[in-house]
């Protein structure tokens, strides 16, 4: 596959420089090597500037609402396990109104692979503060900044099992791409939070800011990404030094192995014109 | 000789109740009586006072009566709650010594239960079968019935458990043999030659019909009074290879049956009011993404939580409005079981083919009742699929999965089987499945998935029930679980003439022939277990005619036969 | 001389169109003139196609028209796309050069906007206000209006960002001024002569009235196109000190504000439909909890996300049935801003009077557009407060929070002002607050929280504002903002009387006045912005009145002046 | 104060032998100690057979929606700061229908104090698996055995940054209540997770089961409860032995003082008969 199979003739409707299209590069990049054709690829997301990203790559999509990206992408996955399952969503979208669902799709453990435009603010709506906003950052709603604890979604994805934790950042592609790769690669659910400009709302967590940074946990071969403790402390690193990497890895049964899915035909290949359902009967006489 | 007994066990929660009573429902359908048997409970797993009504008789039965023939008590509490209960002529069964009883009481009559347990099986816990046994002789039917509902009802339980419960229940025959005379309550056997019959609730029928019309995707979050149909479905999931999902919560459930469904698998899911309350942004998604989904819904009394265990059909209107924008949707509300397997099905064919979500509507009452029906039918309704087979998908290079069309309805496709990608979108979207802002596709799409499906939804609507409207003096209206109420209603009434009208599909609204049907009615009153009149409501809203009254119940308790009967006597 | 321009700013999402917007109203106003303005945004930040457009009269405005006098157009996009958007003899602004435009065509005046806006201010966003001068230049207003807008615009900017534009604004105006001939579109000023009147949109008067009301907690989710008066809120929370907290999710902020309620203090949370929809449980649970909440639900086009930016009224009937079980609520629809304003209070009044949800239900057309309005007369609705006082409360010792009155309401008291303890509960409950199984209590509370709070409540219903009714040959009937088309339409229609009746109360359904405005009519036409002609049904299930037809406009896109001239005149 | 003038007249609806009468018990205890009267203090619960006890003390309540808890305390707090303002809970509610609440609220750092009663079950509605049943767990609805990874809600809310986490058991009253005690001391956030048997439909973990593993924190004095790592290795440590006691504790601002509620009067005493807002409206002119 080529990358130019993956190009969709949608007109995208993001700012020009935002970090969102560094995204949508590394997306299709990782796609082209994947290898599977578009049509056995499915993206789901929700709303948000994020959740737009499925109509500029040419495979299935489902761009369902905001917050609920996740059932929707688990239960596809669940239906047809043949999908390759990508979620593309936003701080807000995911970690905000979809928070329950991400908790719980974590335990759940499905074989899906998440991907969080993490610019920091709510984009779409015109920039108040997201779960992750800096504290003190002020907006039209935060009048006087900031005051709740930023969501620490690394970490927290660590305590709740996840066997997958990693960070990107939009801007090196490259490097994001490969994490996609991995987290595909990775059997169970995998959530990759990307560091995300955004040109026009979060004007303290910019480029440069990021850039400024940013350090990858790969380069340091002392990293063990499967000691959860070590994980726990680079999940909470932030301020002047900020990981990218894969945070946390450890191989866990998925849903579909425990629930013996992976055995039995795929759901949507069952045919069910005239299901025998004497035998149930009998037992209600 | 009675041709028909309605009887009472009624005790504290945790008490067993419903062991007996199914127990119960097995001896009598054995012995060739109809029966219909309700539950009546309270949200709590331990004491408190539930009762379990059982009415068996020599004619089909749809619903309650406000008395009893027999009533069994097995705590001391439910004597006094339950005396007034009492039909003319009828007795209360007690263990006096036990609830330390000393008053007389003419309807009374004594049963050691605790001494005959204890002494029989050792423990306390086989009062229940020795109840069934006291219930067997007072019917007078052969013990023979009893020791064959106890092998089913303890299936599965050891041998030793098996023959203590037996032994227990021959004690209680026994006793009520030598020490209750009358033959008051001897019922007539026979009236049902095959007793292939089912012997099911309302939410087993659902179940049931779920599974036959090839449900694979089941996600919900626990909700009395529905869960019963997650628990079945999950009883018979493995055979039928189907995955039960209990969802994080009820957005989580609906969202993923709109994954699975798109995905091209056949999805449901079940709540109630509250959960209902939630998956309403995910109704409008399913529709705005025109993916099938069938949600069912069993009510119970509300605001809020209500009375969780009880029963309400007040969410008529909330289920015809559910979800934000327009679009169009099918609501069922099935009257019977068989109702209920039936419209299961058809809820899933009706969603795959219009590409909506489809509504099943029952309440409490219908969902954990029982009553014998006769094996169903399969041949009625059966699976009919509206997607893009494999086969001809391989031929599809091309696709916009909101095609316009005549019908409002764009063929559908499976993700993977076609060659070509599908988009489904949550915004206002073009043909392609892409974000547009365009005001005219905006316009056509509306027009699309309102007014073009709605058409089309039109011309399939399940024709009511009616039922001696002809010189019928009142004609009683209702959807749902009062179908039993109105029945027995019009086969009962002697004074006057009653005939009845049942919706069992309450929206699109048959419109043109409920005009048809009750134009030339004397007086026409809905009955309904809500308080605001919503069918009435409704039907004026559609029809512009307008009823003589509406019969409302919204005390958490379903209708009975005398309830009716009594309000239509003052009515005059 | 005009005494009637309409004028359009269109361009790219980010080109700054709500700032030139802002400096237009306030320059105009400040003239004399009545001003309406609406922006057509899309669900983007940056590019795509915006538009503003402002009508300027010596008469009071209260709506769009279909084509504009004057179009700006700032990107090269926009020329081809509001090409046909102008009217007979009007003008479309452009520049040429920057665009790269070689046809000609008569309606094109051209203005190097680009040049003259990096040569003034070294800059292309000055572009706006170079734009900003030319409209004064051909309206021929003076100078000193440009420059005073420029003032307010700019007001917090440094001296040398507001000199900058200013020089901007002045080489635009003599632009024209020079190469301009016509005096078409010179304006008549001095129509208001007091020029405190308040420019404002629906959003700002909610907010506002908010405020008054004494709401001191407010908690919402950000979504278009109610985020407004969350923002206006927290920009006077400190000085009013109120709490505004963005909640984690649209549940979180419903439960919150009955949280905060349940403790004494007014509060409100704003949404749209799939917010809304996500609210619904809540608002069970308020009506059963009797916790006065204000909900303001600024409609968009769904479903689901259906167009984010854009206007509809398809929620009626989902605002009217929203929430599981039978309870007493109120729906307010204001139709301009001073009823926003109003109703807004109103709606707290109520709230806390009867203790039950009530609604303030608007539109993005509304919500968005701005109109001036004489300032408000705070004297119109007054605070009242409906709970024991906290002198009071110092004597009360023994407190049923659910006690039953003749009204259906309790007297309210405020946790830990009394010496007793309250219990609220979501489950059926006792007079006490704790849960119940009981059928009678169950009956009763039914009955207060809906019979009796509604027999109250149809005793305080907003009349309907009727106009010119008498002869009319058409009556239009509608809720919310198009309160300003049908009041447009009734003064300018020439051929045909047309009066209209406007709702601005739409639950309780004032219907014995609907019958008494409607019985006479002619004709009478529905206009609503939705597809289910929701009102029309409204009115014949409570009424039995069946109108003549609905003009509907579901496109998301407001209804302008023409396109209902034009559809009466259709009608024949 | 005294237990007595907590009593409430309402019939406790229970099973007999319930865990969730220590609870209760230890709810009055600790309100005894506490010294403020019923007046003065709310508690706040959803639905559940834990959500029932507020009925059953003499104490403000508002029983709420499933796993709407959370946000009606938050808010009634922020409204009147002078209420002590307590959540009774269960794991269904708090950490299934609930959860996002839960992950928000820590976050917000309201002074609030969070009781779980932690059955690892769905009591009320008979049985079926909650997000902490353990694994493998047998239900009608989870015929072949839980397969979810159980939720971690206390390496969870110490990885969202709660100051105060904490695990009691419903036999241990006295140790319990003092917790509790801690809880409502310690100012901001503190959710405290209570082992309790359901001795109707947890089969699986009785009062035999947990008494045979849980150990008390404090009773080892090397234990640091605000050594954030070792706090997420207790927080994880789940079966031989299962560990009571305060897991974490940090001191944080808490959202009262950030949003300088803590400095003015309490919301519920403002005058608001007659507010002007004629500046604000002069600003619209
Ligand atoms: C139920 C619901 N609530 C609110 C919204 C409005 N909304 C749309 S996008 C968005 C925030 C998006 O933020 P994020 O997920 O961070 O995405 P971004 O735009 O920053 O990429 C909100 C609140 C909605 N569409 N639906
Ligand atoms: C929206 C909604 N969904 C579902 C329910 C049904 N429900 C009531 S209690 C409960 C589970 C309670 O479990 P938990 O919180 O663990 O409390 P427990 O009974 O075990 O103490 C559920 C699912 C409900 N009341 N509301
Ligand atoms: S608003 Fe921010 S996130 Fe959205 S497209 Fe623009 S720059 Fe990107
Ligand atoms: S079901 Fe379990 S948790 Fe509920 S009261 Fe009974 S024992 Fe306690
Ligand atoms: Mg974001
Ligand atoms: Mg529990």
């Amino acid at each position: 596959m080529d990358i130019k199979d993956f190009k969709s003739n949608d007109e995208i409707a993001w700012c020009p420089g935002c970090g969102n299209f560094g995204i949508l590069n590394a997306v299709k990049k990782m796609l082209a090597k994947l290898n599977k054709p578009p049509k056995d690829i499915l993206l789901v997301s929700g709303i948000g500037q994020a959740a737009k990203l499925p109509h500029y790559v040419k495979c299935n999509c489902f761009n369902g609402l905001h917050g609920r990206a996740l059932p929707v992408a688990a239960a596809a996955k669940i239906a047809n396990r043949n999908l390759t399952v990508l979620v593309t969503t936003g701080d807000g979208d995911c970690y905000g109104e979809g928070g329950n669902h991400l908790i719980h799709n974590i335990r759940r453990n499905i074989d899906i692979t998440v991907i969080v435009h993490d610019n920091q603010i709510y984009g779409l709506t015109k920039g108040q503060a997201s779960p992750t906003t800096d504290p003190e950052y002020v907006t039209k709603i935060q009048e006087e900044g900031v005051v709740l604890e930023p969501l620490h979604p690394l970490e927290m994805a660590v305590a709740l099992g996840a066997g997958f934790v990693a960070r990107g950042y939009s801007l090196d592609i490259e490097h994001l791409s490969w994490l996609m790769e991995e987290g595909i690669r990775h059997k169970g659910f995998s959530l990759i939070d990307v560091l995300q400009p955004c040109v026009s709302f979060n004007k303290k967590n910019t480029f440069e800011w990021y850039s400024k940074r940013v350090y990858k946990l790969n380069d340091d071969s002392s990293y063990n990404p499967e000691d959860k403790m070590a994980a726990y402390e680079k999940a909470h690193e932030w301020g002047d030094r900020i990981p990218i990497g894969i945070i946390y890895k450890a191989e866990k049964e998925t849903y579909e192995e425990k629930r013996g899915l992976s055995q039995r035909i795929p759901l949507v290949e069952e045919q069910i014109e005239n299901i025998d359902i004497t035998s149930v009967l009998s037992e209600f006489m | 000789m009675a041709n028909e007994i309605t009887m009472e066990i009624t005790g504290e929660a945790g008490q067993g109740m419903q062991t007996i009573g199914a127990a119960l429902c097995q001896m009598f359908k054995n012995v060739g009586c109809h029966i219909f048997a309700n539950q009546d409970f309270m949200s709590r797993i331990r004491g408190g006072n539930n009762f379990f009504q059982l009415r068996i008789s020599d004619n089909p039965l749809f619903t309650l009566r406000q008395k009893s023939d027999i009533i069994i008590a097995l705590d001391k509490a439910s004597v006094a709650l339950h005396r007034l209960n009492i039909a003319d002529g009828g007795i209360l069964i007690l263990d006096r010594k036990q609830f330390n009883i000393t008053e007389e009481d003419a309807v009374f009559f004594d049963i050691p239960f605790y001494d005959i347990a204890t002494s029989t099986g050792g423990s306390k816990i086989f009062i229940n079968s020795v109840s069934c046994g006291a219930i067997a002789g007072i019917t007078g039917i052969e013990f023979r019935y009893v020791d064959q509902a106890m092998g089913v009802t303890f299936a599965g339980k050891s041998d030793e458990i098996l023959r203590k419960n037996k032994d227990a229940a021959r004690s209680g025959y026994d006793f009520v043999r030598n020490n209750f005379k009358r033959d008051t309550f001897r019922v007539t056997t026979g009236a049902i030659k095959d007793t292939r019959t089912l012997i099911m609730n309302g939410n087993d029928a659902v179940a049931l019909g779920a599974i036959r019309a090839g449900c694979k995707f089941y996600s919900a979050y626990p909700m009395s009074p529905s869960t019963g149909i997650m628990e079945v479905i999950a009883r018979y999931a493995k055979n039928f290879h189907i995955v039960v999902e209990q969802a994080e919560d009820e957005i989580g459930a609906v969202n993923m049956i709109i994954g699975a469904s798109f995905a091209g698998v056949r999805s449901m899911t079940a709540t109630s009011g509250g959960g209902f309350a939630l998956m309403t942004e995910g109704l409008s998604l399913a529709a705005m993404t025109e993916t099938p989904i069938v949600v069912v819904i069993v009510q119970r009394p509300a605001p809020a939580t209500g009375f969780p265990t009880r029963t309400a059909q007040a969410d008529l209107e909330l289920v015809l409005h559910a979800g934000h924008g327009e679009f169009a949707r099918v609501i069922y509300a099935p009257g019977t079981t068989d109702e209920a397997f039936s419209l299961t099905i058809k809820a899933f064919n009706i969603a795959e083919k219009y590409q909506i979500p489809v509504f099943v509507m029952t309440d409490q009452h219908l969902a954990d009742s029982y009553r014998d029906v006769e094996t169903f039918d399969l041949n009625k309704e059966k699976v009919q699929r509206h997607i893009i087979s494999k086969e001809d998908s391989k031929k599809i290079k091309h696709y916009k999965r909101y095609q316009f069309t005549e019908s409002g309805v764009s063929p559908r496709a499976v993700p993977s089987w076609i060659e070509d990608v599908i988009y489904a979108d949550s915004d206002e979207h073009t043909e392609e499945g892409h974000i547009t802002e365009d005001a005219d596709i905006g316009r056509k799409m509306v027009e699309k998935r309102l007014y073009k499906k709605f058409s089309g939804l039109s011309q399939e609507i399940e024709r009511p029930t009616a039922y001696k409207l002809e010189g019928a003096d009142i004609v009683l209206l209702g959807f749902g679980s009062t179908y039993g109420v109105m029945k027995e209603v019009s086969d009962t009434a002697t004074d006057k003439n009653i005939g009845f009208v049942h919706l069992s599909q309450v929206w699109p609204f048959p419109s043109s022939e409920m005009v048809a049907l009750l134009k030339d009615a004397a007086r026409v009153f809905t009955v309904e277990n809500n308080a605001g009149g919503q069918l009435a409501r409704l039907l004026r809203r559609e029809t512009g005619f307008q009823v003589s009254g509406s019969l409302l119940k919204y005390d958490g308790r379903p209708f009975d036969l005398d309830d009716i009967l009594n309000r239509i006597k003052k009515e005059g």
